[in-house]
């Protein structure tokens, strides 16, 4: 296992930084969040075209550039940082992943080029009202190639042009679908969320048609390691997230006076920078551990994910809440950029799980390592 | 007759009783019966028979509320920050300004503002650098407040603002009552991150106080605003007062049903900012081991937390009723309030799990669950943060020693944003 | 339900308070806690005799003063506070309280004056080698007055001479016995524990003759109505010794000087014992309450008892780590008397159930109170 | 052939093999093997080849400690605090010092101890008042220093005194090597609250320093000590090496277990003080529905810290080895170690439940739990609190504004216990 960056990835790293710098600073998050699609085509574009980011592990024959998850996670990090608006965690991380894990090659050979590219928007549809993400939840039919339910809580699947869809096949075995965005059965409505600058849609889908992804594997198994996957990726959006709002904080605590001397040397503050300083490292040595065993498919991911999300979730939360705190009422602020990545956070707290969820995973997978092992 | 009665329970009693027969008709019109009130006294009988009420000390008071509340009568106007006004003037104010402020504090015709915050200085009041400066016989204000409930719709402001820069920051400060309706005074919204804008504020550009407007004296006003600070903490605030549900009929509930609305129209989220564990003890029962694993117990310590935190409460006034010195139980609550919010917060995002990301008709409860979420972080703020709120517990209720100042010389030399 | 203490009750904790400013000072505790009795049978007999504090919850038909357990809550918290080793909590709170429960009127008249006058030692031997308290937990079996079985964390069960014991009946419900402490067929054993001014003991029985005490009432409802009781005194002794800490760590850092400061003028420290005055207060609040309530009687008894014990227990262990902490290095030495109050709040934190087990019991309890009310 | 040969690590590694393969013997006396590693200079291979080293850059060390490895060949001593003695005095020290003491520092025949905590200044070393007055060519010692390890079989301490009070507390300091077996010097254990003595008292009653035993130059000892605590930080200091678990036959290994045995004797409690989350490790997997409802949570979340704890330390060692520059990850790990052993302490008490109560031979694992429960308190103290790590932490990692001082003039002059 890797416990530094290699010099490719920290390059990778600043390329990234930069580009988001550049294109997605906190005025471009606000317009952007308010618009119906939430993201700007140029900018995708250029993400796509120039930079390849929606390529990169994707491998190389179905049109990618081959990194592996590690790369992804970096990009996930920093998107996480600036709280990149645009569709990359739903269709690079979260779609294209899916295709990856569920299709055959033939299937890939068609979908993934024009998702590597940047062309074709992935939405992966998992949950449904019951806010569950595991097989246990999944209550979507298909049948002839047919799908009826609804799922909620798809990212972007407002904007998507093709729906990954997880159901159930009439014998009651899990199994994953590719579903035109503009199929006749298909419905879609952007939901009302605490967390504007990531969009969800409830999609309604009645006898719509849909596409096996049949890749000869087990359907259950795979809903879990994509979740896995998606955690960890998750995990290290919400790290770039949780270092943004601490610099913002020890920032703001240096330059901010009161009585006569900057907030920051009191040690109230101080000593709560400290603290979470502390909680966002250890979350990042979660975060960049599991991403590690993602990329070199190690056996102990999902404990690893489990951790990852956990740890990332608390320390994301940890941060938000504690950034408004120091910056105090202004913090409060709308015009204040803080609580735009509080609402992120409170978002990703609980997207495919609560921490405390994770931690029972955890606890659970603890013990069937050891009964199997 | 005021001041004459022997002040016994049983004789203010009577004599609220009788009064009340007498006068109240729930078809009057609010300010002719807010006039009366403050004729008879009997609007705010603590204060002085001479400014509209009727000396009465104030473990009586309870007695003529119980008997407005027995018939539903209606009281003097309590939304806002007027009574915090009505209060400092009594006790600062010259007679002039009393005669000029304080019928119309009881009988709401006029709307208040407090103008101490400023974005240089929150939890450091008295560090205010809005300035007044002395123009003849009127002073020119300068400067922006912040935090400013109700000044879109206000007629006067009690403003706190620095008329000297050479001696040590609580000595600068002089406290004024200024006029907010004149052209040298803006008032715009201050969104939240909750998306209500409940506060204000107020920018100052050549300004004009007259020197009568000016209260106590030059250079003593945060001695004045300690008194407007004490009232705010001792809850005469009345942003909090919920409307009348179901009011009797009567042309003056309607009249003070909608003084009430359009005064709490801001605040709809206040009771979301503390938390709502109300909506938590309504569930409580009914959790099963089916929901997340941490529930139960993070709910349990919800429940624990915010009914140890009522019975202190419950301890601080049953010890103040008994006339027993206050303990510690009265500082703490703001503190515990902050701590129930945050951990109520928690409980219901493990409630909600996947759809706490949802806002709005897609929410929970209609978004009320968002609204929460979003709200809560302004409990360890407003008020007096949590930080500040520990350093008043340590030094004043436990006596610990204060932390070496750095701001003790003269204002203009102390480093400030 | 009274939120202030009566005058009467403020006169009897200021005679309790100088009682045993006087008779139990740490030296006093230190030396006491390396004997084998763990207490002074004069200091005893002046609270039996001259105080009266053995009686006070002893209705005065059977030789007691007739108090409330609200005053017997007083004296516990003022015991919890000086730290007292004595057998009072084992034989006044415990003892006393569970003959009161389920003897009959007969065997209440022959077994508590002697009981109120503090002449004879009562043990209630309830929880066994499981560690439980609830009546699942019972194995003791009693047959034909015969018992045999072990308990074990018995309260002094080592200098008791008489013991309560929770036996389970041939016909499987829970009944409460009488054995004569130097029967044949007990053997008791003292055993090693953490908290020295607390002695616990193994007591096993081998065909031991017992008496049944048969008041007329379902045994199980009686061994959750004594361990509700049992939890409320032990609340209120654990907020005297929380008390006690918090002065002391208060204390020591107004005096403590450190970077030419007292170190209770930098915030961390007093942000610290602000914070710890809260749990403290709040905890103080739940004891009292369930004090009242058990004194009146009050159905909500055991949801009271629940939060009293788990509020007092974690308000006691967080004082005794933050007196720790606050004392820095010395706080950690045998010389300083932290370490005492520490052994007692890790103690008390598990006795009759932990604070987790306490809260899981407070919602069991307010669902059945929803389904049967 | 010192600091002649090019420095690659494959020519290193065949160096040190051929050595050992010439020199090594099992059967060797413990003392003489290490007068011979001084000798050849593969004791302590990054020291001065003029002082028993051989010039080797720190990167190379790992080569040299994997060939002695390789065969389990014994190296220098590094129990106690005497290596710490022989970086500080290598650094600072004059010749005849090195000469005096550092052959025996390696050897191991010689104890040391540190002599800088005193019961006045414990968080505030520096405001040592332990004094040293010059009385011709010697210093009088007297004063009390406190949690000195292993002063009791001391041959000599590392004394941090007071001999200037006119000039700031950092400046009034001087650093000597004290011979500790005089009569001036009294060593008394000191109990902690878990029963075990690892620490001692020390005082000094006109105890008696040569002027040569003065280290670097009068009123540089804050200086010299930060040197040494600076190594202190790196674990240099040996005090909770392990004895080999099995040593391999042969009369070097007896020796060097019996030393590491008898320095190791005070501090058998370290392991339970960290919190002993193996043991927690060895039951994760078997826990059921059927205990305490907040255990499996709880074990997650030790779990989780301890994990992340050891890979953010392996995320610092990795950068250190890629010579990247430190991130915040160093200095991260006494701080997550505070909450590893509370959190571990909490776990140990909800899975012993009422056992928890119980020690010695009637407690759970014959009393460790119980040695665990009363031992964690000095994780966040020993070393340095957790509040000056988070001092630390914020200004030297985060940059934050340091507090202003209150103990910057003479010394005489700062207030202290």
């Amino acid at each position: 296992m890797q416990f530094a960056f290699t010099d490719e990835q920290e390059q990778l790293r600043s390329t990234v930084r930069r580009f988001l710098e550049d294109k997605s600073p906190p005025t471009e998050v606000r317009r952007l969040m308010e618009t119906e699609s939430g993201y700007d085509t140029e900018v995708w574009r250029q993400l796509s075209d120039e930079l390849g980011l929606t390529a990169v592990h994707i491998p190389e024959t179905f049109g990618g550039q081959g990194f592996s998850f590690a790369e992804l996670a970096i990009i996930a990090e920093e998107m996480g940082r600036s709280l990149f608006c645009g569709p990359y965690f739903s269709s690079t991380v979260l779609g294209a992943t899916a295709i990856m894990e569920t299709a055959s090659t033939a299937q890939k050979e068609e979908l993934l080029p024009a998702i590597a590219a940047g062309e074709r928007l992935v939405a992966l549809a998992i949950s449904e009202a019951s806010g569950r993400w595991d097989a246990d939840g999944i209550t979507c039919k298909v049948r002839d190639g047919k799908l009826t339910g609804t799922k909620r809580f798809v990212v972007d699947g407002h904007i998507a042009n093709l729906l990954i869809v997880v159901a159930r096949e009439p014998a009651g075995e899990i199994s994953f679908h590719a579903v035109s965005a503009d199929s006749p059965g298909v419905a879609r409505r952007r939901l009302e969320v605490i967390d504007p600058t990531r969009k969800l849609a409830q999609v309604d889908f009645d006898d719509a048609p849909a596409t096996r992804l049949d890749a000869d594997i087990d359907g259950e198994a795979a809903l879990s390691r994509i979740l896995d996957l998606a955690a960890v990726a998750l995990a290290n959006e919400m790290v770039g997230g949780a270092q943004w709002l601490l610099e913002s904080a020890v920032e703001y605590a240096g330059l901010r006076t009161q009585f006569g001397r900057a907030i920051g040397s009191f040690q109230a503050i101080k000593h709560k920078c400290a603290d979470l300083l502390l909680k966002v490292e250890l979350a990042k040595s979660a975060a960049y551990y599991a991403a590690d065993a993602a990329a070199a498919n190690d056996p102990e991911l999902p404990v690893l994910a489990c951790i990852a999300k956990s740890a990332a979730a608390d320390a994301y939360m940890r941060a938000a809440r504690d950034c408004i705190q120091i910056h105090g009422g202004i913090g409060f602020t709308w015009d204040n950029d803080t609580h735009l990545w509080f609402k992120r956070a409170k978002s990703s707290e609980v997207l495919f799980g609560t921490p405390s969820l994770y931690r029972e995973r955890m606890m659970t997978q603890i013990r069937d390592e050891r009964v199997y092992a | 007759m005021n001041g004459s009665t022997p002040n016994s329970p049983e004789s203010v009693r009577a004599e609220v009783r009788a009064w009340l027969a007498a006068n109240w008709d729930p078809e009057a019109d609010l300010v002719a019966w807010r006039n009366k009130l403050a004729d008879a006294g009997w609007g705010m009988p603590v204060w002085p028979s001479d400014w509209y009420g009727r000396d009465l000390p104030q473990a009586l008071a309870p007695v003529v509320d119980e008997e407005f509340a027995r018939i539903d009568a209606v009281g003097v106007a309590k939304t806002g920050i007027r009574l915090l006004a009505g209060w400092t003037l009594l006790e600062h104010g010259s007679d002039a300004q009393k005669e000029s402020y304080l019928r119309r504090v009881l009988t709401g015709e006029d709307v208040w503002c407090q103008l101490f915050s400023e974005p240089g200085s929150g939890s450091d009041l008295a560090g205010a650098t809005t300035r007044a400066d002395l123009d003849g016989d009127r002073w020119i204000v300068n400067g922006q407040k912040v935090w400013t409930t109700s000044a879109h719709h206000a007629d006067y402001g009690l403003l706190l603002a620095r008329t000297d820069w050479d001696v040590p920051k609580h000595q600068g400060l002089t406290y004024f009552v200024i006029d907010m309706r004149q052209p040298g005074v803006e008032v715009r919204p201050l969104r939240q991150m909750n998306g209500h804008a409940s506060f204000n504020q107020v920018f100052f550009t050549d300004a004009l106080v007259p020197s009568e407007n000016l209260v106590s004296k030059v250079g003593n006003g945060w001695q004045v605003a300690l008194t407007t600070l004490m009232y705010e903490r001792r809850g005469i605030s009345g942003s909090r007062a919920l409307p009348r549900t179901d009011p009797p009929p009567g042309q003056i509930y309607a009249q003070e049903r909608e003084e009430t609305l359009t005064a709490l129209e801001p605040y709809k989220w206040y009771p979301q900012r503390a938390g709502r564990v109300d909506l938590v003890e309504a569930r409580a029962g009914n959790l099963g081991d089916d929901v997340d694993p941490e529930l139960r117990q993070e709910v349990a310590k919800l429940l624990i937390l915010s009914r140890t935190a009522e019975w202190t409460a419950r301890r601080a006034r049953a010890a103040q009723e008994q006339g027993r010195p206050q303990g510690p139980e009265g500082s703490l609550g703001k503190l515990a309030g902050s701590e129930i919010a945050r951990q109520a917060s928690r409980v219901h995002t493990l409630l909600a799990g996947a759809d706490a990301m949802l806002a709005g008709a897609d929410g929970p409860l209609d978004g009320l669950i968002a609204e929460i979420l979003v709200s809560v972080p302004a409990t360890s703020i407003a008020g007096g943060t949590d930080e500040i709120q520990r350093n008043i517990i340590a030094e004043r209720v436990l006596g610990m020693p204060k932390e070496p100042r750095m701001d003790t010389g003269p204002f203009r030399d102390v480093k400030r944003n």
